[in-house]
Parts: structure tokens; C-alpha cells; sequence
């Protein structure tokens, strides 16, 4: 890859305590990603994807213990003091969530929310950071930019909402930004409009971004690479196109299969994975995917697979029985 | 937001009225004839007769009820047959007295339930946390004139720091007026803090676990915006709701406390016209108080609506 | 509005006609369903498909009556539904059923699984204890969950995909005609959704029902839909045979929402969406066409006239003083 | 075919995802000193004890003795007989008035909750007209009126609770009603009698249950001080509260004389609280809400 890394995530475990026992929520997980490069990560709920947003940005609950190095623009964010990674924060890392609904404080104006960013961070008075804000919102597409500022979020609609978080996400020309599932509450139209900005404001920024979702179509598009998260693991990392076309780990397969396409003539049935999600209070001794998996084998029980290196260069799975394909998508 | 007041005001007509037509109705339930209870037992049959004429006792309850609204309205509320003051005197007389208290009390639960509460929210969960909500519980359960004999007791006897009973106008003498007050205040806010601590520390731990306080955290700002304005701005409108229903509780305990203290506020009053019997007092410091705290939670209702933008500007 | 244009040869099993309703909040009333008329064959899947707000659930509550429409009428197998009160209505509720959005809240935390599925037989009149536990046994089975392990249980003990099992347990176990789907997967994951979805497929033919599918999802409503009805703030814009209306949309909404759908292929290079706005709130939908708004085809005759479904294609109508074909 | 082989088959089934709330030594110190209370009071005339009302004017304010466990009150009463059968009547009125209001104030607030429209209107307003009245000061007045009985009291402690028990009862049903698996019960054509029967109630019985506990304890609370205020239990009958009432005046002299019933209503009303609190946070679903 271009240059060092910007990101490098190196061995992260997170443990949650539960009612039902400790959670391991993210599984030794090693990531990289370089400046200017959008990471999509994809998983269904509970595969640890989320955990992992918030490990990097060290924003875990109180309760969770996080072990392993996560080295940002040559620092290690686990081992910098709290005053540090404070400043470091918005200027550095900025943040998107899912549900627009409850992102924005409910009874603080856009207008506040904006500018105390901006004043936190950079040397702005109040009618300078008055400005930025205005500019800022006009930059992601909201329409009169002024009088929304003296508006409180729950007189925008969704949509909007969301763009006034994309503003004060970028507010800070920050060098990563982090979406966790930034569209999944919203409309398809909607949602389409979203990534569109994402996309564009990153190539104008050269901003690195990771893009979190569970659906495989939002990071088919708008993605450099792919990692594919199953049970607080990464069981398989590649290029876009190789992840699509050349996949290795069949649950890859099998979640691309068990999506309904626009293309497919109705009825046509699909091809369901069998089985139940992990539960990860109860961590199996081998492959979490085993009990689900078509090619498994007796070694997959016994023991976890290591993530190896594919034969193409920055493809890497962990699967004792890959699929050995080399175009299209098998059953 | 005006029509949000306007359906407030029009709601509030009929509820204080049929507060008004529920304080006559409880005066009808006295056993026998109220003018019996006013000559006392020598009263003759005929002189009782007279009474029950010129009070308009004989006519239909109706009538009685529209006659007695009409002089309400117009601030008469009756003349007090024993010590012959009107009711409107009495009571404009001692609010004073009552106001203060309960200001005080007030303000001694917020001082100490406020700062408790974020405090206990910040570490929900640690031994301080658990210390502090266990005090708190106990101290729901201690009523009010348990505390006021406890104070006195270490207070005033024992440690004879300040009066057990007495009153000073402020007027007079202020430093010696909030002598008197210290104790009878300190007992009312005993029973309240715990209430509003409890109320704003389950508000402020379910904001602290909002998006918009990771995203505030996220946004590296300094962890007492986060927790002053981030979390408590949201999280203090459930203490206006709980302050304004407390305030019944504390009408309540005024009742107790200006007795034991001997402070001469409506309290007093109220008791004293229940001791003599003297009714047309009683049904009037009622109806006062009970318009009062209906005003009061009218307030407290646009105190509500004027802090909540989501109310403030209606739709999305 | 005159005969209904989607006619459907066969017997229809459903018919809504002019369905209007509307529901104040505060001051305003919310113009969730505007004057729709549709039909559903027997044995057939209407997919019924839409952004949120666009009242689709709205229209299938109002159709099984559970929430009251302003004007127009639903016929069940010739009965006008919305002329049925108390008791009356009340019998024809076996032969109508309906499924949820989230499996874990359409079930009663406090009652074992066995009471809940029995329950429609007990309001159904099934008086013999040991018919009814044959039948939920049955019922469990066909849905692919094991009796035994699953009725003496409380519904937190299982996952959202099992739960959803048990739901469609209850709508089959009074072996209904009608069922109405409220987006049946839209809260499970991608793996269990296709579970679900080969479930209802299966179950369809095993039952000889018909469906109502509502959904947001366009991939998931033509996978299981015969035909697809496309809906915009409380009005209907297209209706037409699955397959053919994707191929060929003639409403530029359907467009618009087919061209959004994010496809899960590198190579398909997403369309610069066009900014085309946000969808206006149904308590001030815009006049004439509710879509002129964010329309790129929208001129003065769509402002001034309300577009009235006709045929476009063979089997297909729609709405629109411009369509696409 | 589909894939439709079991998947519940595997041996391990989710254990019970409910959160286990461990209710703690506090809790069951709370229920043993309440089954206590109770059954001293429910066997107070089996009891081997001196009579409450038997006035020995020599021994007026005597110690603890063999004959008097707790010694005298101010009139040569036995201060232990006049705890026990004071706890009787402080806990007839602190369990009987909130059934009232849980009963009928319930009832109305599980249909206001589940028919809305103009019937929860007309219960709703009329509830706040009794709200509109300070709890203690419309209790005086009412006892002042009707005259003091511990029948009367009650009755109207009973009433003066129906508003707090619809509210809670109402809160919970308008959030029920509106779970997809009420719509459910209706889209089967259950009566509306049978949706509340079967699927409203089970699921309010628990927080009303909850608050029940909570109103005895304040009942028992606003039951003395009514008493203390000598307007409640009318003499010679004699409730925790009157007790405390007594014994203000010697404060100086005897302090024991209060404070025996204090202690005594303190852990009552404590153990109230506490055991409804817990139940009460073991039905809402929000963290710390204890």
C-alpha cells in the first residue's frame, strides 16, 4: 500500500461483561488502512463491527476491558493520556452514527452544536464559527443554512439530520472518518444521496474512511477494500473486487448468495444460511462458523483459523476449507 | 407554543371549578347541620331554624353552590364566625410565612439533590453511588415529623443551637427570621431531596448512554460540557415535572412542620379551623390552597414547555 | 373514481376500493392513504412496496380493519369488510391474519409459546384441550420448530428469527385464506431473512394462501411478489407484474427507487444520484401529483391534476401524466 | 426445498436472557421484618400482653421492666402493648387504603389506557380535579367533616390513592397497547375483554403490584401524621403515629416514648419501599433505575 498506513489496528480484543457471562465482542482483530483509502467492514448485528468503531476511537463503555494497539498517524490512541486523545478527537478521528434520531443533542440548537465543535478545536470567535457552520452545512446540501442553525433536530427530517452530522463530523477536517452504518435508518432514495455526499466530500478532503454496514451492496460500490466480520472475527480482508469475485471464506459466499437480487426472476428461492447467528457469551473451541458452514470439516471444529494470506496481494481469509473459485459465485 | 398555552388555560377553567364545586360538596358531608355546629348544643330549635334561614342552608344545593361561587369570585370566601376575620384576611395574613418555608425547602432539596445526583450518575454503580441512593432511600421513608422531632431534639434540646419554635418577621429582624426557619425548612428538604435526587440520577444515567453523548464524547469536548450541558440540559426537564408534583407533597408537610414549630402560617390555620370547628375557615384555606397548587403546576407546566424546544416549536 | 383499473382476471379475493384515511395529530391530520383502489387474486403475492411514511402499513391495518378509514371499502370474498361491526367482524378475523416487523414485540412476554399459539383456536371456539395442543404441535412442526422444545418456553428465550417462526405459527394455525406480511424481515438479518422469506414461499403453497407483502425493500418484494404495487405518500403510483415492471418502470418514483437500490457488485458503478429533495411530510402532501416534487419530469399539468392509475402494458398501470413507456 | 432441518436441535438452548437481578440480603431482611410485623399484629389479641388502655397512674413513665418490656408511657400505659396494637391499626389502614386505589384506580387506568377517546378524557380530568388538592391538606379536611374514624380514614386515604394508581396503571397500558402483539390479539378477534384479560393485565400486574407496596408505605406515613396531628385514629385507640404524638411532649423527660414508634414505622415503611422499589425495578427496563 501507498506510504505507511494511516490506521493500523494491531491483535484488538474487546470483553464485555453481560448478565449472561463475558462477551467477547471483537476477537483478535488486525486491520490497516492507508490516508485518502475508504475500509468497508461488513457483518450482520452482533458480529462485533460496531465494537470495533468504538475501540479505535476509544469510545468503548466503561465496563469493557480492550487489549491490543490501535496506532493512529504513528500513536498508539490505547496508551494516549485522556487530555490528549481529547484534543486528538474531531481534529483527527470524526465520527458518524447510524440513527440520526438520537446522534444530535434533542434540545440543544444545530446552530451550538456546530460552532462549540469548531471553538473547541480550532481558534474561532462566535460570529467566525457562526460562519464556518453556515458554509458547512451548505457544503453537505442543506438547504438556507442560516435559519437552520436557530432550528433543533427534531424540526429536520431524517435525511437532514443526517447531513447536519456529516457537517459537524468534517468540521474539523479531520484525516479518518468513521461511518457506522450512516444510511441503515434511512430511505433507499435517501440513502443513495447520503453515500453520494460521503464519497464525495472524502475525494475532496483526501480523508480516509471506514464505511460499517450489513449490507454487501453499499460497500460494493463505494469501497477500496473489504473486510468481512463474522463473530467479533475478521474471516476474510481483500479488495473489493476480489472479495466479490474471488472470495475464499464460504460464509462470505453464503451471505452474498442470501441476498435477494433486483436482477433475480421472482420466486426464485434463495439460498438460506442454515443454523443460528453466534452466541458469543458461548464462544465455540473452533471456527464459529463451523455449525453453519457447507465445506466443514472435522479440523473446524477443533481449532480457530489463522487469517493466511490469498495467492493476490492483500486477500486474506480464515478458513481451513476456501472456496477455490475463480469468477462468479458458487451456490 | 401560544396555542400549547391557550389549551392549558382553557383546560385549567373547568378543573379549578370542579376543585371549587368538590371543596362545597366535602362541606356537605358534615353529619347533622352546620348550623347546629356553629350555636353548639344550647342551641334551640328555633334560633337554629333562623340561622339555617339567613345562611341560606334550606335552600337546594344548587343554589347554595352558585351563591357561594358568585362571592368567591369576587375574593369573599365567608367570614370566620369565631374570631369574625374574613378568610381572605387570614390567609393573606400567614401565606407569607407558608411561601417561605416552602422556598426554602425547596431550595435546600435542590442544593443538596442536584449535586448528589450528577455526582451518583457520573459513577452510577460505585460504592459512592451506592452510598449516597442507599441514604436517600432511607431517607424517603423518614416522615416529616419524624425529622422535625429528631432536629429538635439534637438541635434545640440538646445542643440548643436553635429556637424548637418562635417567629420572627423578616421585617423585623432577618437574621433572627431565618433562625427560625432553619429547622422547619431543613425538614421539609430532608423529605424532598431524595425524591429529586432519585428522579434526575436514573434521568442523567439513561442520557449518558444516548448517541448524542458518544457523540459528544466524540467530538473531543471537555467532559464538563459533556456532563453540564450535553446530559443535564435534557435530563433536568424531568426534575421541573417533579418539582412540580412535589410541591403538593410539601403544602402537606408545611401542615405538620408550621404546627410543631409553632409558625403561623396557612398550615396553622387550616389545623386550628379543624381543632375550633370552624368550618367556613376551613372550606375557604382549602379552596385557596387547593387554586393555588393547581396555579402552581399551571407554571410549572410552562416552565416545562418554555425549557423543551420539542414542545417550543411543535412539528418536525 | 370510476371502475377499478387494475382488474384482475381471475376471481379476486380482495377488493379495496377508494380506501381514504386520515388521523389528526394536534391540530393537523396526517393524509396517510388517499383514494386507493387494488385487487389481490386468489392464490396470488401483491407485493406492496414504499418508502416509510408512505402509509403502506397504514393500508394494511385499514384494510383488515384495524384501524377505521375515513371513506371507501374492503371486500373480502364479496363481504364488505368495512360494513361488519362487533361480533360479525370479529368472525371473519380467522380467515385474515397478519404478521409483524418485530418478531419479539408481537409476542406477549408473560405467556408461554404454547398459550400464545393456541390462542386463536380458543377465541376461534376449539374447546377440546387435547385437538388444540395437536393442532399448535402441527403448526410448530410446519413451521420447522421442534414442539417439544418450544411450548412450555416465554418468548425472550429465543432469537428474532425464531420468534418470527412462532408468529407465522399463530397467523397459519387457523388455517386462514389471507394474510397480510408487515414487512415480515425487515428486523432480521440478512441470513435469517432468507430463512424466513423460503419459510412464507413454502408455507404459501402448503396453506393455498394469498399474501399481502409489505416492504421497503425492492430486492425482497419482487423475490416473493406476482405482482408489485409501488405507493408514494398514501397514493398509489404503479401497479404491474413483478418481473415486468423492474425490467420496464413506467412511474419515474419506481425508477428512481430501482436505480437507488445499491447492488452488490463492484463493477456496477453507483448512478450519481441526482438530487431530487426529500419527500414532503403526508400532513401538507403537495397538490395534483404527490411525487411532482422531487420529479425531473414534473411540469404545470402535474401540479394542477391528480393522475389516475391506467394501463400502460399489458397488466401494468400506472399513475403519471409522463410515464416512462 | 428449502433448508428447514431444526435448528433449535442443538443441546445448549439460550439460558433465560431476563436479567437475573440478584435481590440482595437487603430485600430479604426487608420481606423477614414485614412477615414479622404482620404477624405480631395479626396475633396481638393472642398475645400473652398486658392490656394498651390500662392506665396505672403511679408507674407513669417507668423504665423497662419485667412487667413492662418497654416501660410506660406518659399516662402508665405499657408502651410494648400499645406498640403491638398500634402496629395493628397503623398497618389495617396502610394495607387497606391502597387497595382501594389499586382496585379502582387500576381498573380505570388498564380501559383509559386500552379504549382512549372520550372516556380517558372524562377519567383523566377527573382525576386531576382530586389531584388538585395537596394530599394531607384534602384528607384533613375531609376527616374534619366527616368526622374521625378509622373506617373513614380508610376510606379516604383509599381514595385520595385512586389518581396515583390510574396514573401508573395507564402510563404502562399505553405503552403495552401499543406492542404489535395487543394489534396481534385484536387481528385474531379476541374481545376487548379478553385482550385486557389475557394479555394487558399480566403484563400491569407487575408494576402495579410494585406501586402498591410504594402507597402502603406512604399511606402509613400520611396515616401518622394525621394521627400525630391527633386528627386521625380517634383516641384511645392509638396508632404509631398518635404514639409519637404522645410522646413529643415528653421529649425532654422521656425521649424513648417517641422514639420506639418512630424506629418501629421507620423499618416498616423502609421495608415497603424497599421491596417495591425492587419489584418496580424489576419491570423497568432502563439501567439504574433503582
Amino acid at each position: 500500500m501507498s506510504g505507511p498506513a494511516l490506521l493500523t489496528i494491531e491483535d484488538v480484543v474487546v470483553e464485555l461483561p453481560t448478565p449472561r457471562g463475558n462477551l467477547r465482542a471483537v476477537d483478535h482483530v488486525d486491520l490497516s488502512l492507508g490516508a485518502g483509502r475508504t475500509l468497508g467492514i461488513v457483518g450482520e448485528s452482533g458480529c462485533g463491527k460496531t465494537m470495533l468503531s468504538r475501540a479505535i476511537l476509544q469510545l468503548l463503555p466503561k465496563k469493557a476491558k480492550l487489549s491490543g494497539r490501535v496506532i493512529f498517524d504513528g500513536q498508539d490512541l490505547v496508551r494516549l493520556n485522556a487530555e490528549a486523545l481529547r484534543r486528538l478527537r474531531a481534529r483527527g478521528i470524526a465520527v458518524v452514527f447510524q440513527d440520526p434520531m438520537t446522534s444530535l443533542n434533542p434540545v440543544l440548537t444545530i446552530g451550538t452544536q456546530l460552532v462549540e465543535t469548531l471553538q473547541e478545536h480550532l481558534e474561532l470567535d462566535a460570529a467566525a464559527a457562526r460562519r464556518r457552520s453556515a458554509e458547512l452545512l451548505a457544503a453537505v446540501g442543506i438547504p438556507a443554512p442560516e435559519q437552520r442553525l436557530s432550528q433543533y433536530p427534531h424540526q429536520l427530517s431524517g435525511g437532514m439530520r443526517q447531513r447536519v452530522a456529516i457537517a459537524i463530523a468534517l468540521s474539523c477536517e479531520p484525516k479518518l472518518l468513521i461511518a457506522d452504518e450512516p444510511t441503515t435508518a434511512l430511505d433507499v432514495t435517501i440513502q443513495a444521496q447520503i453515500l453520494d455526499l460521503l464519497a464525495r466530500e472524502q475525494r475532496r478532503r483526501h480523508m480516509a474512511m471506514i464505511l460499517i454496514t450489513h449490507d454487501l451492496g453499499v460497500v460494493a460500490g463505494r469501497a477500496d477494500e473489504v473486510a468481512v466480520m463474522y463473530a467479533g472475527r475478521v474471516v476474510e480482508r481483500a479488495p473489493t473486487p476480489a472479495l466479490f469475485k474471488n472470495m475464499h471464506m464460504p460464509y462470505t459466499a453464503a451471505l452474498l448468495a442470501a441476498i435477494p437480487k433486483i436482477e433475480a426472476a421472482p420466486h426464485t428461492p434463495l439460498a438460506a444460511i442454515p443454523g443460528r447467528p453466534p452466541d458469543q457469551t458461548r464462544p465455540l473451541k473452533g471456527c464459529s462458523f463451523a455449525p453453519r458452514c457447507r465445506n466443514v470439516g472435522d479440523q473446524c471444529l477443533r481449532s480457530k483459523p489463522a487469517l493466511t494470506t490469498a495467492e493476490t496481494e492483500g486477500h486474506c481469509y480464515a478458513c481451513f476449507h476456501p472456496l477455490k473459485i475463480s469468477a462468479g459465485v458458487s451456490a | 407554543m401560544l396555542g400549547f398555552v391557550a389549551r392549558r388555560l382553557l383546560y385549567l377553567l373547568p378543573v379549578l371549578l370542579a376543585v371549587s364545586l368538590l371543596t362545597f360538596l366535602i362541606a356537605s358531608l358534615l353529619p347533622g347541620d352546620l348550623a347546629y355546629v356553629i350555636l353548639g348544643d344550647q342551641a334551640t330549635p328555633d334560633k337554629v331554624a333562623a340561622l339555617r334561614h339567613d345562611m341560606g342552608l334550606d335552600q337546594p344545593i344548587w343554589w347554595r353552590y352558585l351563591g357561594w361561587l358568585g362571592h368567591v369570585l369576587v375574593g369573599d370566601f365567608g367570614r370566620s364566625f369565631r374570631t369574625g376575620q374574613t378568610v381572605l384576611q387570614a390567609v393573606t395574613e400567614r401565606l407569607p410565612v407558608s411561601f417561605e418555608l416552602m422556598l426554602l425547602a425547596e431550595l435546600g432539596a435542590l442544593i443538596i439533590g442536584i449535586p448528589l445526583a450528577i455526582a451518583c450518575a457520573v459513577r452510577a454503580g460505585s460504592a459512592f453511588d451506592r452510598f449516597v441512593t442507599g441514604t436517600a432511600f432511607s431517607m424517603l421513608s423518614v416522615p416529616a415529623f419524624l425529622s422535625a422531632i429528631l432536629l429538635i431534639y439534637f438541635f434545640a434540646v440538646e445542643l440548643r443551637w436553635l429556637p424548637a419554635t418562635g417567629y420572627v418577621p423578616f421585617s423585623e429582624d432577618p437574621l433572627g427570621n431565618l433562625r427560625c426557619f432553619v429547622l422547619p425548612a431543613l425538614t421539609l428538604a430532608l423529605g424532598e431531596w431524595p425524591v429529586l435526587m432519585r428522579v434526575l440520577r436514573s434521568d442523567m444515567i439513561a442520557t449518558l448512554q444516548e448517541d448524542y453523548i458518544a457523540m459528544a464524547r466524540a467530538k473531543g469536548l471537555k467532559p464538563s460540557r459533556i456532563l453540564l450541558v450535553h446530559a443535564l440540559k435534557p435530563s433536568s426537564l424531568t426534575l421541573v415535572t417533579v418539582t412540580g408534583i412535589n410541591i403538593g407533597r410539601l403544602m402537606g408537610g408545611t401542615v405538620i412542620v408550621e404546627s410543631i414549630f409553632a409558625l403561623p402560617g396557612i398550615g396553622r390555620l387550616l389545623l386550628g379551623s379543624i381543632y375550633t370547628r370552624d368550618l367556613i375557615i376551613l372550606q375557604g384555606v382549602v379552596l385557596c390552597v387547593a387554586a393555588g397548587y393547581v396555579l402552581l403546576n399551571f407554571i410549572v407546566d410552562m416552565l416545562y414547555a418554555v425549557l423543551d424546544p420539542r414542545i417550543r416549536h411543535g412539528h418536525a | 373514481m370510476h371502475g377499478n383499473p387494475t382488474i384482475v382476471a381471475r376471481d379476486p379475493l380482495l377488493k379495496v376500493e377508494n380506501l381514504v384515511v386520515e388521523y389528526p395529530i394536534g391540530a393537523r391530520t396526517v393524509h396517510a392513504v388517499s383514494d386507493v383502489s387494488l385487487e389481490i387474486a386468489r392464490g396470488e403475492t401483491l407485493g406492496l412496496v414504499g418508502e416509510s411514511g408512505c402509509g403502506k402499513s397504514t393500508l394494511g391495518r385499514a384494510v383488515l380493519q384495524l384501524r377505521r378509514a375515513k371513506s371507501g371499502r374492503v371486500l373480502f370474498d364479496g363481504a364488505d369488510l368495512t360494513a361488519l361491526q362487533g361480533d360479525a367482524l370479529r368472525k371473519m378475523r380467522h380467515r385474515v391474519q397478519l404478521i409483524f416487523q418485530d418478531p419479539i414485540a408481537s409476542l406477549n412476554p408473560r405467556r408461554r409459546i404454547g398459550d400464545i399459539i393456541a390462542e386463536p383456536l380458543v377465541i376461534a371456539g376449539v374447546k377440546d384441550a387435547k385437538k388444540r395442543r395437536e393442532l399448535v404441535c402441527e403448526t410448530l412442526s410446519a413451521v420447522g420448530l421442534d414442539p417439544a422444545l418450544v411450548v412450555g418456553r416465554l418468548p425472550h428465550e429465543f432469537s428474532g428469527g425464531q420468534c418470527q417462526r412462532i408468529c407465522i405459527a399463530r397467523a397459519l394455525v387457523l388455517n386462514p385464506e389471507f394474510i397480510i406480511c408487515d414487512e415480515p424481515v425487515s428486523a432480521l438479518d440478512v441470513s435469517i431473512r432468507a430463512q424466513i422469506l423460503n419459510l412464507l414461499e413454502e408455507m404459501k403453497q402448503r396453506f393455498a394462501l394469498t399474501l399481502l407483502f409489505i416492504a421497503h425493500d425492492l430486492a425482497v418484494v419482487k423475490a416473493v411478489s406476482d405482482r408489485v404495487a409501488v405507493m408514494y405518500l398514501g397514493r398509489l403510483c404503479e401497479v404491474g407484474p413483478s418481473a415486468q415492471l423492474f425490467d420496464k418502470p413506467a412511474h419515474p418514483y419506481t425508477a428512481l427507487l430501482i436505480e437507488a437500490i445499491p447492488v452488490p457488485d463492484p463493477d456496477v458503478r453507483p448512478a450519481e444520484s441526482v438530487a431530487v429533495g426529500e419527500p414532503p411530510s403526508p400532513m401538507a402532501p403537495p397538490s395534483g401529483c404527490r411525487f411532482r416534487t422531487r420529479c425531473p419530469r414534473a411540469d404545470a399539468k402535474c401540479a394542477a391534476e391528480v393522475p389516475e392509475l391506467r394501463p400502460v402494458a399489458s397488466g401494468q398501470y400506472v399513475a403519471c401524466h409522463h410515464p416512462l413507456i | 426445498m428449502a433448508t428447514l432441518e431444526l435448528d433449535i436441535a442443538e443441546d445448549v438452548v439460550v439460558s433465560p436472557a431476563r436479567r437475573s437481578r440478584k435481590l440482595g440480603l437487603l430485600f430479604w431482611a426487608a420481606i423477614g421484618w414485614l412477615v414479622f410485623v404482620l404477624l405480631v399484629a395479626i396475633l396481638a389479641p393472642v398475645l400473652p400482653l398486658p392490656s394498651p388502655t390500662d392506665m396505672d397512674m403511679l408507674e407513669r413513665r417507668g423504665p423497662i421492666s419485667a412487667l413492662h418490656w418497654l416501660g410506660t408511657d406518659a399516662l402508665g400505659r405499657d408502651e410494648f402493648a400499645r406498640l403491638i396494637f398500634g402496629a395493628r391499626i397503623s398497618l389495617t389502614v396502610g394495607l387497606f387504603a391502597p387497595i382501594i386505589g389499586l382496585v379502582i384506580g387500576g381498573a380505570l387506568g388498564l380501559l383509559a389506557g386500552y379504549f382512549r377517546g372520550r372516556f380517558e378524557s372524562f377519567v383523566v380530568g377527573s382525576m386531576d380535579v382530586l389531584l388538585a388538592f395537596p394530599p394531607l391538606i384534602l384528607a384533613l379536611a375531609v376527616t374534619a367533616y366527616l368526622g374521625q374514624s378509622i373506617l373513614n380514614l380508610t376510606c379516604i386515604l383509599g381514595v385520595l390513592g385512586i389518581p396515583a394508581f390510574m396514573r401508573v396503571a395507564r402510563a404502562s397500558t399505553l405503552t403495552l397497547a401499543r406492542r404489535e402483539f395487543v394489534i396481534a390479539a385484536q387481528a385474531l378477534g379476541a374481545t376487548h375483554a379478553r385482550i385486557i384479560i389475557r394479555e394487558l393485565l399480566p403484563n400491569v400486574a407487575l408494576p402495579l403490584l410494585a406501586f402498591f407496596l410504594l402507597g402502603v408505605a406512604v399511606t402509613i406515613v400520611v396515616e401518622g401524621a394525621l394521627s400525630f396531628l391527633g386528627l386521625g385514629v380517634p383516641p384511645p385507640i392509638s396508632s404509631w403515629g398518635s404514639m409519637i404524638g404522645e410522646g413529643r411532649e415528653s421529649l425532654e423527660v422521656a425521649p424513648m416514648l417517641a422514639f420506639i414508634p418512630a424506629i418501629a414505622m421507620f423499618l416498616t415503611v423502609l421495608s415497603f419501599n424497599l421491596v417495591g422499589d425492587t419489584l418496580r425495578a424489576l419491570t423497568d427496563p432502563r439501567q439504574g433505575a433503582l
